[in-house]
């Protein structure tokens, strides 16, 4: 293993204390620093809170911030946080309009985030749930609600968060989220795996030629592994994917997030955007919004994942409002 | 020398085994999370008992049982949320609130506390018996426990024969396709696998039939 | 090599297209889409250019948009652009009030930018030069004409971008991007090397549990390599050389740059940054902006730097200006 | 056979035996580039002659000797601009000017070539001798030609002396430390190793040599 880390027990809370001296606009409740909230909540506005585990940056806690998230809670590396963090940052971000919980799918966060809810319940705050389930290699058509979430979620944040400080009400919010979640798809492909410090060595092997299409962000197992194509050859059969599952027609919009998993160098993000542009393009479908870089990663893996998102003129409005966090600052238009 | 029940002093100290236990198996644990999942199962449950059972010590006997059971939840769900962090801390708080008033466990106590631990994993995480869980090892010890309880057992020999159980519904679990968790996605490649969570089932009952065996 | 590409030898030109197709606020003049500027030239502005071998991003071209550069030559990877592609991008951004050419200490570099400004001179374009010479591991003091420019370049183009946006003339943009050179310093470490394409073989080796403290971002050779250390160990080592360099005063200021240079996932920059803002406050210096992330890579390299720019007032003013480009943006203060 | 002075078709068909060369020894010089710099020099090298070569040959003979070294240089220049890759470009447009006019290049011209050559990376890179670059083996080779022109040499003869010169210079690169390029970062390390831009130099004549000998 050979990461900068001084204590393997200590790689989250660590890295939490570099956030905070870095990064002003954030600071945390009760206390404890896993229970993550902007330094500035909005009176009457709705609250929007996530959490899951670490080893993703910017995911989660680096959309907490304005025009998108108010809170998360911090797991450990792959961990789920605990029901009473995200209890702490519910409590501290409720307005009185209520909080709307963004999460992904996977069975620690959805349990956590149900005894929080249960706890926020009872001191009367009113808490939705969306739950990102965007990867279409983790299951297929039909059972979509078996699906995990991965970095499509960025569009839910994104779209809910400008609805939420445009200060819809939390119904409204969470229809908008919901919206995001249903027309957003993502699949990724993995080149190399990832060490969990505290594990310290590789979570899966894989070739030195091979690649895994559909790999999840925590090294679960995807679609297919084979020799590695090329970068052409491989978004045109993730791509085939994402075509298959919702109908985009001639003169549709839509936003497209290329996400590195983190070994990825930016360079060749680009050069994988290139190709589901022209594949965009054939189809007659606008890459209205663009976002290229690391959005949601898995510590040092190499690979890659491409979300789109189907605009409507709602969501076309609210993915391109302003947002200004530690980790992702979009000038509106 | 065996054990007839619990009284607080020994719960610590079963604890205290558990602690042992996990961080004995912590990087077993991994390996086998590792096969079908994502390799944190021994770091969890290494971390979920040795907090556990340190908060245990430092509260006392004197709390009794029902308190102590309470702590070990509650401190379980701080330190270890992950999927089977949550759901172990869910089953000790149900047992907690099952054997409420009594300072001492014998056979009977032991299997209410099985039933309601089994029960509340069932409830918190909606999985449903072959689903290839802690559960589908969790709920047959439960009833073991039953049908001994009603056979007149004693303590160390229900808890012998609850431990056959689990070991039966462990191997059980390999020819079952994992629903839920990070192991569903490898799918059909977790049949002939025993399954992760299942295991700790069976390692908490094993350790558990120990202690009364020994102690 | 594991990498998304297809011919390695059109790995710059599909990155650019990539690039232009994601951006439309970059373009290119000349035909050539290595001789990238900005859509909208602003008129009367000073304009600024900069150039480099690609493998870098965001370096060089990154930089381009509101609030900083105007034009960027690109060349192949860790290659100089040609004298004519910086000729034709200082054509295009010159609009009457000269061109500052700040670029990195590279012989390569140097040769083609002075090639292109005796180009641009024949047309009556005004040009200055700032070369970047941060790398504080790749010459002793007294010698500093010998530095390597790394990530400390950002400085260079914050501060001298902010001043050519305020609309002032050549020679204040120059003086104050000097300024910005002379008050910024960079160390290095390298813990795994890249991968260029057209090579398709690891750079250089290094033991699986070693580092090098200065290495180049081209893979040139550091001041020291030894067994991997602690985090904070290996920042207190670089840190140090940083001190003997300039004298910090309590009650001084400064800006930090945390840089990946690739591989290293965002989490252990921040354990980095930790350990650097302890430094820091032992020392009663403040730490006023401070950016986390990729600024200057080496393709797929693990490893990190730290810049520091020893602010005065101006420099203070210049650094916190809002900023936009399609891979840093900025929101002001 | 042997050459006596260059025409235009000569010209033409030394660009296409320098064209080989960089490609067969390209991986020769990645490697060389690479013990003490950025392992660029065989990618830069055989791009910048094979683009020279092709560009040669698409503009043809009656471009004359001048037109073509100059379209070398500005073919170089955009294709190739490393270090290296500028510098032999500034060369080649220098030779250009060196021979304007002239349709035949003999021995004397040839010095003139080499002479105007060296002197233009001299003077746009900045390097002095003996700081351990092309120019260290550039500047002898001059110097040796001019010295067989003198003696009255054939252009077979003196560009034989001339390889000697240029081997000769190239292993006393070995002995100086690096000042330039990413190899300037190596300092001491550079002791012993023969510097790469130094054996550009050196494969540049040594064709031309074999090219004048075997014609
Ligand atoms: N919904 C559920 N109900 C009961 N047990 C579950 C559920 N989901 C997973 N498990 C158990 O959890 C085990 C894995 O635990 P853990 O590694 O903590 O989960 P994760 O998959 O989130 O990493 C599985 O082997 C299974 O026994
Ligand atoms: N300023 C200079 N003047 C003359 N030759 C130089 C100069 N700098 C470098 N060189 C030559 O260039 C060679 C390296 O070329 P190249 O690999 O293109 O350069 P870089 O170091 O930029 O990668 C060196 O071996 C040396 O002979
Ligand atoms: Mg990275
Ligand atoms: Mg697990
Ligand atoms: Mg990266
Ligand atoms: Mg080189």
């Amino acid at each position: 293993m050979k990461k900068f880390l001084n204590d393997p027990v200590n790689f989250v809370d660590e890295m939490l204390e570099g956030i905070y001296l870095a990064h002003p606009a954030v600071t945390y409740v009760d206390g404890d620093k896993r229970c993550l909230v902007t330094s500035k909540v909005k009176p009457g506005k709705v609250g929007i809170a996530t959490g899951g585990g670490s080893g993703h940056l910017p995911l989660f806690l680096g959309y907490v911030g304005d025009g998108m998230l108010d809170g998360a809670a911090v797991g450990g590396v792959f961990q789920s946080p605990s029901a009473e963090q995200m209890y702490q940052v519910t409590k501290h971000i409720d307005q009185g309009a209520g909080v709307l919980y963004v999460y992904g799918n996977y069975s620690g966060d959805i349990i956590n985030f149900e005894m929080a809810a249960e706890l926020a319940d009872m001191d009367g705050v009113q808490v939705k749930h969306v739950v990102g389930n965007d990867d279409v290699a983790s299951s297929v058509v039909g059972e979509e609600h078996k699906r995990r979430g991965v970095a499509g979620i960025f569009f839910i944040y994104k779209a809910a968060g400008a609805a939420a400080a445009e200060g819809l009400p939390l119904d409204e919010v969470t229809r908008i989220a919901d919206k995001a979640r249903l027309r957003t798809r993502t699949i990724g492909v993995a080149l190399s795996s990832c060490v969990v410090p505290e594990i310290g060595h590789a979570t899966f092997s894989i070739g030195e030629d091979e690649m895994e299409i559909g790999m999840g962000i925590h090294g679960e197992p995807g679609i297919s592994r084979k020799k590695m194509g090329s970068a052409d050859l491989v978004i045109d059969e993730m791509m085939e994917r994402i075509f298959t599952e919702q109908s985009y027609n001639r003169g549709d919009s839509v936003a497209v997030l290329i996400n590195g998993l983190g070994g990825t160098p930016m360079e060749e993000l680009y050069i994988l955007f290139r190709r589901v542009s022209q594949l965009l393009q054939d189809r007659g479908v606008t890459a209205k919004h663009v976002w290229v870089g690391e959005f949601a990663t898995a510590m040092e893996m190499a690979g890659a994942s491409v979300s789109i998102l189907h605009l409507d003129s709602e969501l076309d409005r609210l993915v391109a409002a302003p947002a200004n966090t530690p980790f992702f600052q979009h000038v509106g238009g | 020398m065996s054990l007839q029940a619990f009284n607080a002093v020994d719960l610590i100290e079963q604890f205290k085994s558990w602690k042992e236990l996990f961080s004995e198996q912590r990087d077993f644990l991994i390996a086998l999370d590792g096969q079908v999942g994502d390799s944190d199962l021994g770091i969890t449950m290494s971390k979920a008992f040795a907090a556990a059972s340190e908060a245990l010590v430092a509260e006392g006997e004197g709390a009794g049982i029902s308190k102590l059971l309470r702590t070990a939840g509650a401190t379980m769900a701080r330190t270890a949320p992950s999927t089977m962090g949550t759901l172990t801390a869910t089953g000790f708080l149900r047992a907690s609130k099952a054997v409420d008033g009594k300072n001492k466990l014998d056979a009977n106590d032991i299997a209410l506390f099985w039933r309601a631990f089994s029960d509340g994993i069932a409830e918190r995480g909606k999985a449903k018996l072959g689903d290839k869980t802690i559960l589908d090892v969790l709920d047959p010890v439960a009833a073991s426990l039953e049908e001994s309880v009603n056979a007149g057992k004693t303590l160390p020999a229900a808890m012998h024969a609850a431990e056959e159980a689990a070991n039966a519904a462990l191997q059980q679990t390999k020819s079952m396709v994992a629903q839920h968790g990070k192991a569903a996605a490898f799918q059909q490649k977790t049949l002939g696998l025993q399954d992760a969570g299942g295991t700790v089932g069976h390692l908490l009952i094993r350790s558990m039939a120990d202690f009364v065996a020994h102690r």
